[in-house]
C-alpha cells in the first residue's frame, strides 16, 4: 500500500517529540479521519526555523508525511516554510495512496498553524 | 523469526490435506459434471460424495446443501432468495449491527425493493439481546438473520436461543456461519437453522467456493440464470476442485475441533492478558463467549493503522478488523455498535490465531506490540503518559 | 486405445503450465488481497498483475476487468447489472434466440421486472442476421446482447458488424465471449463491445472463475453485496489461484491460437467429412463460419441420448449440445431455433475437439460412430433402411 | 446416470429386429419425448407368446425398457402378459433415473397395443 519511502519515513520518523520553550505551536486536527497533528517550531532572529518538532495521532501516512514536513521546513525561512503544500509533501514522499491523500494536508496545515502562532507572538 | 501470521480470520493457508484430494481433480478428474459421459460421471460422483459428506457433518440430507462461490454469494442468495419467496408473506427482515457486510448491506439493500428491515443493536461486548428479537418481530417479519461469531471481535452469538424464537414464530432463520466451522461445533438440527452460510477459505479449504444449507421445504427463488446448476438455485459450472477441497477441509475440521479449541484458546489468553497488562488497552468483543483464536484489543492513543503497520514491519500479521477491499480507514462498524468511541474505536487491531501458531510466537508479538505501541506512543499528539511533559 | 475425450466445449483439462503457475497460490501465497498485511500485498500485486495481462491481451486497461466466479456469473452482473442501471433510459433489452441459458433466460427473467425481451430469430445455420438488428431497435432498446460463438453448434456470429450497429444506435453491447478464448481473437476494440464475459475453464483454465470486461464509463450495478471487492462490482473473497491461473491460460489460449487453430480444423473437417459420407446426415451449424474444433450433426432415425451412450460404453466422450445439468432431453433450444424438427433435433451429437486430439482418435471415433450408428438404426421403429423388410 | 443393468440391455439388447408374419402388432409414440417403441410377437395355440420383437427409436432407457419388457414376456401367456407393468419393467431393470422413467411406459404400451392387435384378429 504505501512506498518504501513512506514506509522508511514511518519507521524512522524525523523530528518526533516534543519541544521545551518553542516559539509557535500548531494543532490541527482532521475531522475526515480523526488524526491530529502537533508542530513545534524554534525560529532564529533571521526568521530561520532552526528546530521543528511533531507529534502525531493517525495512520501511516499522517506519521510519514509529519516526518517528511519537518525535514522539509528546517533550516528554512518562515516566508519560505509558509508556501510548503500538503501536495509537495506527498511529493517528497513519492507519493501517498489516493485514499491517504488527505493526510498529508494535516502535517502542512499544522505548521501554517505553529507560524501564525510565531508571527502572533511577534506582534 | 519468520514472519507471524495472525489474520486467519481473513482467511486461512489452504491444508496440504486438502490440496492432495484437490490434485486429482485439477488434473485428470476434470470432467463437467453436467456431462452423461464417463469424464462427466466420474465427477458427477465426486462432487456428491462431497456433498453427502458435508452434509452428515453439519447435520443435513444431501439435498439440502448448494454449492456457491463463497460466503458473500451464499448470504445473499440466502437473504435476497428468501425475501423475494417470501414478499407475498411479509415485507419485514431482522438482522443485527454486527453482521458482516455481506449480510447487512444485503439486507439493506432489500429496502429499495420495499422490505422493511430492523437492524437490532448489541451491547458493550457485541452480543445481540434474544429479548431484543422477540421484541422487533412483528406480522410481517419474514426473515432473521444473524451470524454465529462476530468476525471482527469474536462475540459468539446466542443463536441456538434466537433460533427457538425464530421457529416459535414461524420466521425463516438465516445464520452467517462463516467464522464458525472448525472453532465451534455447527448443526443445523441443534441451531434450529433454515438457511446457514460457510466459506471454505476460513477453514483451510480452497478459496472461492462456500455453501449454502436450505433446509428441506424452503423455499427461495434463484439469483442467477444459467444451465440448472445445483438443483436450478445457483447456475454455473461447479467449481470441482473447490468443492472437493471444502469436504475435506470440513472434515479436519470437526475432526480436529475438539483438539484445535483448547489450543487456541490457550495461546489466545496468553495474547489477550499479555496485552492488557500493558497500559490503556481495553479488550474488545465478548470476555469468555468469543472464538477461540479471537484476540481484539484497542491501544488507547494511536492508530491501529499505524500499530499494524508497524507489526508488518517487524513481521507480524494482523488486522485491524474485517479484511475489506475499500481501503477506507472508517472506524469499525462492530466497534461503534458495541458503544466505542470513534477515537478508541481508530485504536482497535485483531490478531486471528491459527493452526501453526505457537506460544513462542504469541510471545514475541506481545514483545513486538509493546514495542511498537510505546514508540507510537511516545509521538502521538494525544498522549501523555509517564514522563512525558 | 484409451478413453477419447471430445466434448471440450463442455470443459478442458487444466494446463499442467496453468496449475504450475497456480501452485505458490495453492501453497505459501494464501492472503487475502484485501488485508494490508505482508502475505496479503504479495496476493494484491499477483492479482494486479493477472488482471493487467488478461486486460492487455483483451486489448483493455485493467480498470475494465472484473473477476467472477465465472461465465454464468458474468453474463448475469452483465445483463441485469446494465440493465438495471439503464432502466430510467429505456427498458427494452435485444438477443437471440441461440444464446447459452445464462443470457437467454436472464434476459427473460429481465420481463418480471418491467422489461421488454426481444428474442431475434436465426438462420438455418443458426445464424443472425445483423439487418434484424437493426429492425429490433426501437426507441427505449438500451441493451443487445449476442454470443460470439455458439457452445452448441459452433456458428460465430457477425459480433463486429453487429457492435458497429449498437454503437451508431448508442445500445450497451454484450457479448458472450465464453466459447470464443482459445478458438478466435477476442479483442475489446475490434468488437466494439462494452461488455464481455468469458470463463476460463473452456480455455485450458481452472473451473469457478471467469471474467467481465466493462469498458470505461460503463455504469452498471452490482448483484450481490459484502466486502466491496473488485471496486465494489463483485463482492467476496477472490478465488486467487483460479484468476492466476485464469491469467495463464489466457496468455497461453492467445499465444498458441495461430498454431491451434488449423491444427483443430483440419480434425474438425475430417470428423465431419467422415460423418457426412454416411447415410441420412446433416451438418448442422454454419459450414464455414464455424468454431476450429466444433462438429455437431444429426444422425436421422436415432436418437442423440442412445447415440451418445453408445460412443461413452466405447470410451469416446460427445455431448448432445449443452451440458446441462436438468438431465432433460428436450431437444436442443438451438437447433429449433435453426428450424429443425424435433425429431431430427434429437438425433443431434456434438463433438468438440481440443489441444490434445489426434488423427488417430479422429479415425477411431469415425469408425465408432458408424457402428453404433448402424446397430442403433437396425433397432429403430421409424428406419426402414436398405436391406431392411 | 444409468445402472449397469440398464447399460447391459442397451449394449446387448434381446429380441431387438423384426418379426416375419407376427400374430400381433402394436406401435406406441410417447409424446412427452417423442420415442415411438413397436412389438411384435408371436403366440401359440395355448396362448403362450413363444417369440416376441421389439424396435425403438429412442434413448437407452427406452431401448433398455423395451428389451427387459420383452424377455420379461417371452414364454408367459398372454393373460399374464398383459398384466406387467411399467413400474415392473424399471423395477426389473434396477431402477432408471427419475426424468427417464415415463420411458419405461413406451414398452409396456406397445405390448398391450400387440395383445389387442392379436386378439382383435383372433375373434
Ligand atoms: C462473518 C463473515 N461473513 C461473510 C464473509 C464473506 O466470505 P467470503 O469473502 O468468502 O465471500 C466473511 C469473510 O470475509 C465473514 O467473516
Ligand atoms: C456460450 C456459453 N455461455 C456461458 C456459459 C456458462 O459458463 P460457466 O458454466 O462457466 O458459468 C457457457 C458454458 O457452459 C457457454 O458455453
Amino acid at each position: 500500500m504505501y512506498n518504501e519511502k513512506v514506509m522508511e519515513h514511518f519507521n524512522n520518523p524525523r523530528n518526533a517529540g516534543d519541544m521545551e520553550n518553542p516559539d509557535g505551536v500548531g494543532e490541527i486536527g482532521n475531522v475526515r479521519c480523526g488524526d491530529i497533528t502537533k508542530v513545534f517550531i524554534k525560529v532564529n532572529e533571521q526568521g530561520i526555523i532552526e528546530d521543528i518538532k511533531f507529534r502525531t495521532f493517525g495512520c501511516g501516512a499522517a506519521i510519514a508525511s509529519s516526518s517528511m514536513l519537518t525535514e522539509m521546513v528546517k533550516g528554512k525561512h518562515v516566508d519560505e516554510a509558509v508556501k510548503i503544500t500538503d501536495i509537495e509533501v506527498a511529493d517528497n514522499l513519492g507519493g501517498l495512496p489516493p485514499q491517504k491523500l488527505h493526510c498529508s494536508n494535516l502535517a502542512a496545515d499544522a505548521l501554517k498553524a505553529a507560524l501564525k502562532d510565531y508571527q502572533d507572538k511577534q506582534k | 523469526m519468520d514472519r507471524i501470521y495472525m489474520d486467519h480470520a481473513a482467511t486461512t493457508p489452504l491444508d496440504e490435506r486438502v490440496l492432495e484430494d484437490m490434485m486429482p481433480f485439477l488434473k485428470e478428474n476434470f470432467g463437467n459434471p453436467s456431462s452423461a459421459h464417463f469424464f462427466g460421471r466420474e465427477v458427477r460422483k465426486a462432487l456428491e460424495k462431497a456433498r453427502e459428506k458435508m452434509a452428515s457433518l453439519l447435520g443435513a440430507t444431501p439435498e439440502e446443501i448448494y454449492f456457491t462461490s463463497g460466503g458473500t454469494e451464499a448470504d445473499n442468495l440466502a437473504i435476497i432468495g428468501s425475501a423475494r419467496a417470501l414478499r407475498n408473506r411479509g415485507n419485514h427482515i431482522i438482522t443485527t449491527s454486527v453482521e458482516h457486510h455481506a449480510v447487512l448491506d444485503t439486507c439493506l439493500a432489500l429496502k429499495e425493493e420495499g422490505f422493511e428491515v430492523t437492524v437490532l443493536p448489541v451491547d458493550q461486548y457485541g452480543m445481540v439481546d434474544p429479548n431484543d428479537v422477540r421484541e422487533a418481530i412483528q406480522e410481517n417479519t419474514i426473515l432473521l438473520s444473524v451470524m454465529y461469531a462476530n468476525n471482527e471481535v469474536g462475540t459468539i452469538q446466542p443463536v441456538e436461543e434466537i433460533g427457538k424464537i425464530a421457529r416459535e414464530n414461524n420466521i425463516l432463520f438465516h445464520i452467517d456461519a462463516v467464522q464458525s466451522v472448525g472453532n465451534l461445533p455447527v448443526n443445523v438440527e441443534k441451531l434450529s437453522v433454515d438457511l446457514l452460510a460457510l466459506s471454505a477459505h476460513k477453514f483451510y479449504g480452497p478459496k472461492g467456493v462456500g455453501l449454502l444449507f436450505i433446509k428441506e421445504g424452503t423455499g427461495i427463488n434463484h439469483l442467477t440464470h444459467g444451465g440448472g446448476q445445483e438443483r436450478g438455485k445457483r447456475a454455473g459450472t461447479e467449481n470441482i476442485p473447490g468443492i472437493i477441497g471444502m469436504a475435506k477441509a470440513m472434515e479436519l475440521a470437526y475432526s480436529e475441533l475438539e483438539e484445535f479449541v483448547p489450543r487456541m484458546e490457550a495461546l489466545r489468553d496468553r495474547l489477550i492478558h499479555g496485552c492488557l497488562e500493558m497500559e490503556e488497552v481495553k479488550l474488545n468483543g465478548h470476555p469468555s463467549q468469543r472464538l477461540p483464536g479471537n484476540v481484539n484489543v484497542s491501544f488507547e492513543y494511536i492508530e491501529g493503522e499505524a500499530l499494524l503497520l508497524s507489526l508488518d514491519f517487524k513481521g507480524v500479521a494482523a488486522s485491524s478488523g474485517s479484511a475489506c477491499s475499500s481501503g477506507s480507514m472508517n472506524p469499525s462498524h462492530v466497534l461503534l455498535a458495541a458503544g466505542m468511541s470513534e477515537q478508541t474505536a481508530r485504536g482497535a487491531i485483531r490478531l486471528s490465531l491459527g493452526r501453526h501458531n505457537s506460544m513462542e510466537e504469541v510471545d514475541y508479538v506481545l514483545q513486538v506490540i509493546k514495542e511498537s505501541v510505546d514508540k507510537l506512543r511516545s509521538m502521538s499528539s494525544i498522549y501523555q503518559g509517564k514522563g512525558e511533559r
